[in-house]
């Protein structure tokens, strides 16, 4: 099978409602240790790259990409929808030029995306941040797809795996961000930007059940 | 909810636009997006200095661009980053062809925002940019080492960056030049600060934080991020007194040396009360033989309506002293040479 | 009491030794009472201009001495006339031969001891000295007519008439034609103020009245003088319109009038909130087609932690015009020409 | 009887005595439409005027009264301390010179105060003022002098009438300080100025009673 731009424009949509639908969740876990704002924004910003994905008649999977990118970028410059912004906007170079990939090629998007976010925010694996949450789900696609499972099971094991990825943050040490202030207190609690790549997942999982069908 | 507002998600736009109204010659936006502030007037062949940050602390961003200091300023909702996009903007628009040296606080979100904008400068524009960011707090974390991060966040103390790296610019220095000046007060420049009452952030309506009547909490953020201790009331001479130990021992000073001193209100403080404060910091550095080369007290970092201050210390050679002697003329800070 | 201060008794000459320390080459003071403040440069021929009043209302009164605006200032406790005798100190030092002017707020302490001073450098000392009494409140007391006494209270609107005498003065007008100047300006200023919250005067350690939480009073007084009235906090753009309603009727307006505008923050208000409020000015004097000359947005006329704003306008001719334009440097205000 | 500088010093410190014991009256007089700072100026006033005169050695009347009145304007610049200080400073213009005057002519020393005041103060009778404490005690002493009263019974006769001017004070309209911006509300009250007129008519009859002795 392949991922299309109108794929792309679809899977934008799931990750703008995923986060309409979790905002309350986002806003209490951000609540704990920082400003409450990360409902808001992650439902706004994916909501502003979804937009503009379905609004623009472009083709090129790279360039929708980055365009969602931008769009969220302009709408919610914090912290998690800067790096949510880089990672789409990584995509987009690294995807400029063509239409659609193969689904085997799926764990390279979501690198896009992880090396967009780390390179944007240069945290490493284990600051306690977004990438705890989606390092482990690239890893568990890339398993799945070399054992040369489908499609829907790859996603599955993915998202299991992002939210294992969540729960584990869970005892890290918060090195970047607000709660990166709080030293030994923040081991207690789960990062909220982990949750987001946990959301992400689920929302790919449920993309690809769906196309699927 | 006290404020003198209207409805609390225009309180930005609508401050802005007071400011446009007010100073009309003075400065212009850009891009049609009033969070784009420029200085109205050019100065071709000058590096443009950009900063930039969340609303809340005037006159700090904004209030430092015009003649001798800043050439722009992104404007954020409260407390938030401008986006990137917004920064580019500004940077478009400042660039006279000399590059363009952005300056700002070390917080997450600017830093991330201020790096895309570069990045955007570069490939979109092909405009040189170069960024300096400042962490003059000392409640907020370790000692600055060479080759380590600053992980401290900026505050009042920024100010000196911008009047030194403002003129030196407009002495059309070179962008490595105005930078390494920039870089130079960002490693001699330390602040520590005292809050007595939270704000309020418009749209949120409620105290980010409560402080009982006789308590206030040494070190605490503009942001109302957490201090270094939370205690009873004590006086102004002991508030200094505790507050220049620290600032004192960071960055060692010697008998003989020269600072420039700068006492910030943080907003509901009145300025009275800056200068009981300024009062006892001139007495502990005569106490210490150290000189005071230039005073500035009243508000340039503020947090609305909290009540507090800050002590920021600038330690001055000959190259920093001619600098902060140079005129400024902003809608906010006007300063004759001297 | 949450205040930055030291023994109450010794705030304001705590406060004091601070602006001396922070300012050395600004202000000194005579007769080797810190209350007695006067320029530290002087400029022979000139007339000196003097005011005074109680402490507490920073930058007024001390804050405006400085070239191209004052030449002295006694200074009282906190809301207290200073005595006559440290005016007369204050007289003696800045008379260049030229004779001194007293600008002052209209109140009965001060009333009193300003002639009494004037009585004692005519009688002791041979220097002439005429008075100007500021009253620019509109809302304590009858609008003001030919013959009549003005019983208005002085607020804020007496920065506009130091700032225009100054001028005059430092184009070394005479002692009649600087008088004039003043008394003109007087004639133009008009004033209104919105307090929201109180302040406590260190000494007394309590606030001086109670408003609600969602309080406020229009009209009230810089030392906490009952105003108009009092009602439920409205939004701003509201606030500004009656406060606006009330000036623009007093000293009536044609269109193709032009004004300068003061926007001054009583102390604990937020520069962010007055610059919503000038917004709405703005568009005020827009809808009547009066054109603003300039517009000075800030802390000119505080009462400590006070929270509120008054709006002050001056209806301006071309000497009015050349006299607001003309450059300033005092510690507390700047001004480049413009 | 003579009035003499010595005498003069006496009366000061009587005043500054009677200051002292009635502060606190003074103060909640001045409490309810004033500042209540009016109990402190008038006891730190007359101590200092009474200070003054105490410590120096001049032997000439008027020096010495307008010397006193320099000391209270500046211990006390509020409005009832200059006022005091006005009154005592037109005695000295007044009375320099000489080193005494007859008993006969105090209803003029009086005069010379409340010339002094009147002329500072610009208030008129009927204003609410400590002018309408005074004034009523100085016409009692020219009918009492006129009468060829002993000058016991002249000092009994004007402290009883600065005391009902004192009085009749409420039911004006007060036209100056503080009190004066209350218009209509402020008729209800006594003046405390005019207490403090009443305070130095008693302090004046309590001083002759002991000279007399
Ligand atoms: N440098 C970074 N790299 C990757 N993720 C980061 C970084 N800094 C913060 N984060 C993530 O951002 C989350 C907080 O995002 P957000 O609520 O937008 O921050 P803020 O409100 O402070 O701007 C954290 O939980 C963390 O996962
Ligand atoms: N112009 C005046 N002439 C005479 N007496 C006056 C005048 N103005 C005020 N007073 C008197 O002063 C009294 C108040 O004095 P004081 O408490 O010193 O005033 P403040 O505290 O306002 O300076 C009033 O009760 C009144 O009797
Ligand atoms: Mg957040
Ligand atoms: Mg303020
Ligand atoms: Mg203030
Ligand atoms: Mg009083």
């Amino acid at each position: 099978m392949m991922f299309t731009t109108a794929d792309l424009k679809n899977l934008l949509q799931v990750w703008a409602e995923m986060m309409g639908k979790n905002a309350d969740f986002l806003i209490d876990l951000d609540g704990i240790v920082g400003d409450s704002d990360l409902g808001l924004t992650m439902s706004d910003g994916f909501r502003s790259a979804a937009d503009n994905a379905a609004g623009s008649d472009e083709a090129d999977l790279g360039k929708t990409a980055y365009g969602a990118g931008k769009a969220m970028s302009n709408a919610v410059p914090s912290t998690m929808g800067t790096l949510m912004a880089s990672g789409l906007m990584a995509i987009g170079k690294k995807f400029k030029g063509i239409e659609s990939i193969e689904d085997s090629e799926l764990p390279e998007f979501f690198q896009a995306y992880f090396d967009g976010v780390q390179s944007r925010g240069k945290a490493e694996l284990g600051d306690k941040t977004f990438l705890d949450g989606l390092a482990p789900a690239i890893e568990a696609m890339r398993s799945s797809i070399a054992a040369g499972e489908p499609i829907t099971e790859t996603a599955v094991k993915a998202a299991a795996a992002a939210h294992e990825g969540f729960l584990a943050t869970k005892g890290m040490l918060a090195k970047h961000g607000r709660a990166g202030g709080r030293g030994e207190q923040s081991r207690d609690i789960l990062d909220p930007g982990a949750a987001v790549a946990d959301l992400l997942l689920q929302g790919f999982k449920s993309f690809i059940e769906t196309k699927g069908k | 909810m006290k404020k003198i507002i209207n409805d609390p998600k225009n309180f930005v736009p609508e401050m802005l636009e007071g400011i446009y109204a007010a100073h009309p010659n003075e400065v212009a936006y850009v891009n049609g997006d009033l969070h784009c502030l420029v200085n109205a007037r050019k100065h071709p062949g000058k590096v443009g200095i950009a900063t930039g940050g969340g609303s809340g602390h005037l006159p700090l961003f904004l209030g430092f661009v015009g003649d001798g200091m800043l050439d722009g300023c992104s404007i954020g909702d409260v407390f938030q980053s401008p986006s990137a996009e917004q920064m580019f903007e500004v940077t478009k628009e400042i660039d006279q062809g000399a590059g363009v040296l952005y300056i700002y606080g070390n917080y997450g979100g600017d830093i991330l925002n201020f790096d895309m904008a570069a990045e955007m400068a570069d490939f979109e524009a092909d405009i040189r940019v170069e960024s300096v960011v400042a962490g003059d707090d000392v409640a907020s974390g370790e000692p600055l080492a060479e080759g380590k991060k600053n992980t401290r966040r900026g505050v009042a103390g920024i100010f000196f960056v911008y009047k030194c790296a403002g003129a030196a610019a407009a002495k059309l220095k070179s962008l490595d030049e105005v930078k390494a000046v920039a870089e130079k007060v960002c490693a001699n420049v330390r602040t520590m600060g005292v809050a007595l009452s939270p704000c309020i952030v418009p749209r949120v309506g409620r105290p980010s934080f409560e402080l009982a009547e006789d308590e206030l909490e040494i070190g605490m953020g503009i942001h109302g991020e957490p201090g270094i201790r939370r205690g009873k009331m004590i006086s102004a001479d002991e508030m200094v007194s505790e507050m220049m130990d620290s600032i004192l021992k960071d960055l060692p000073y010697a008998k003989d040396d020269e600072v420039a001193v700068l006492v910030n209100g943080l907003g509901g403080t009145p300025l009275e009360e800056q200068y009981v404060v300024y009062r006892q910091i001139h007495k502990i550095l005569d106490s210490k033989g150290i000189k005071v080369y230039h005073a500035y007290v009243g508000e340039f970092a503020t947090s609305m309506e909290m009540a507090g201050f800050s002590i920021s210390l600038l330690k001055v050679d000959d190259e920093l002293k001619e600098l902060l002697a140079a005129p400024v003329d902003t809608p906010f800070f006007k300063q004759a040479q001297f």
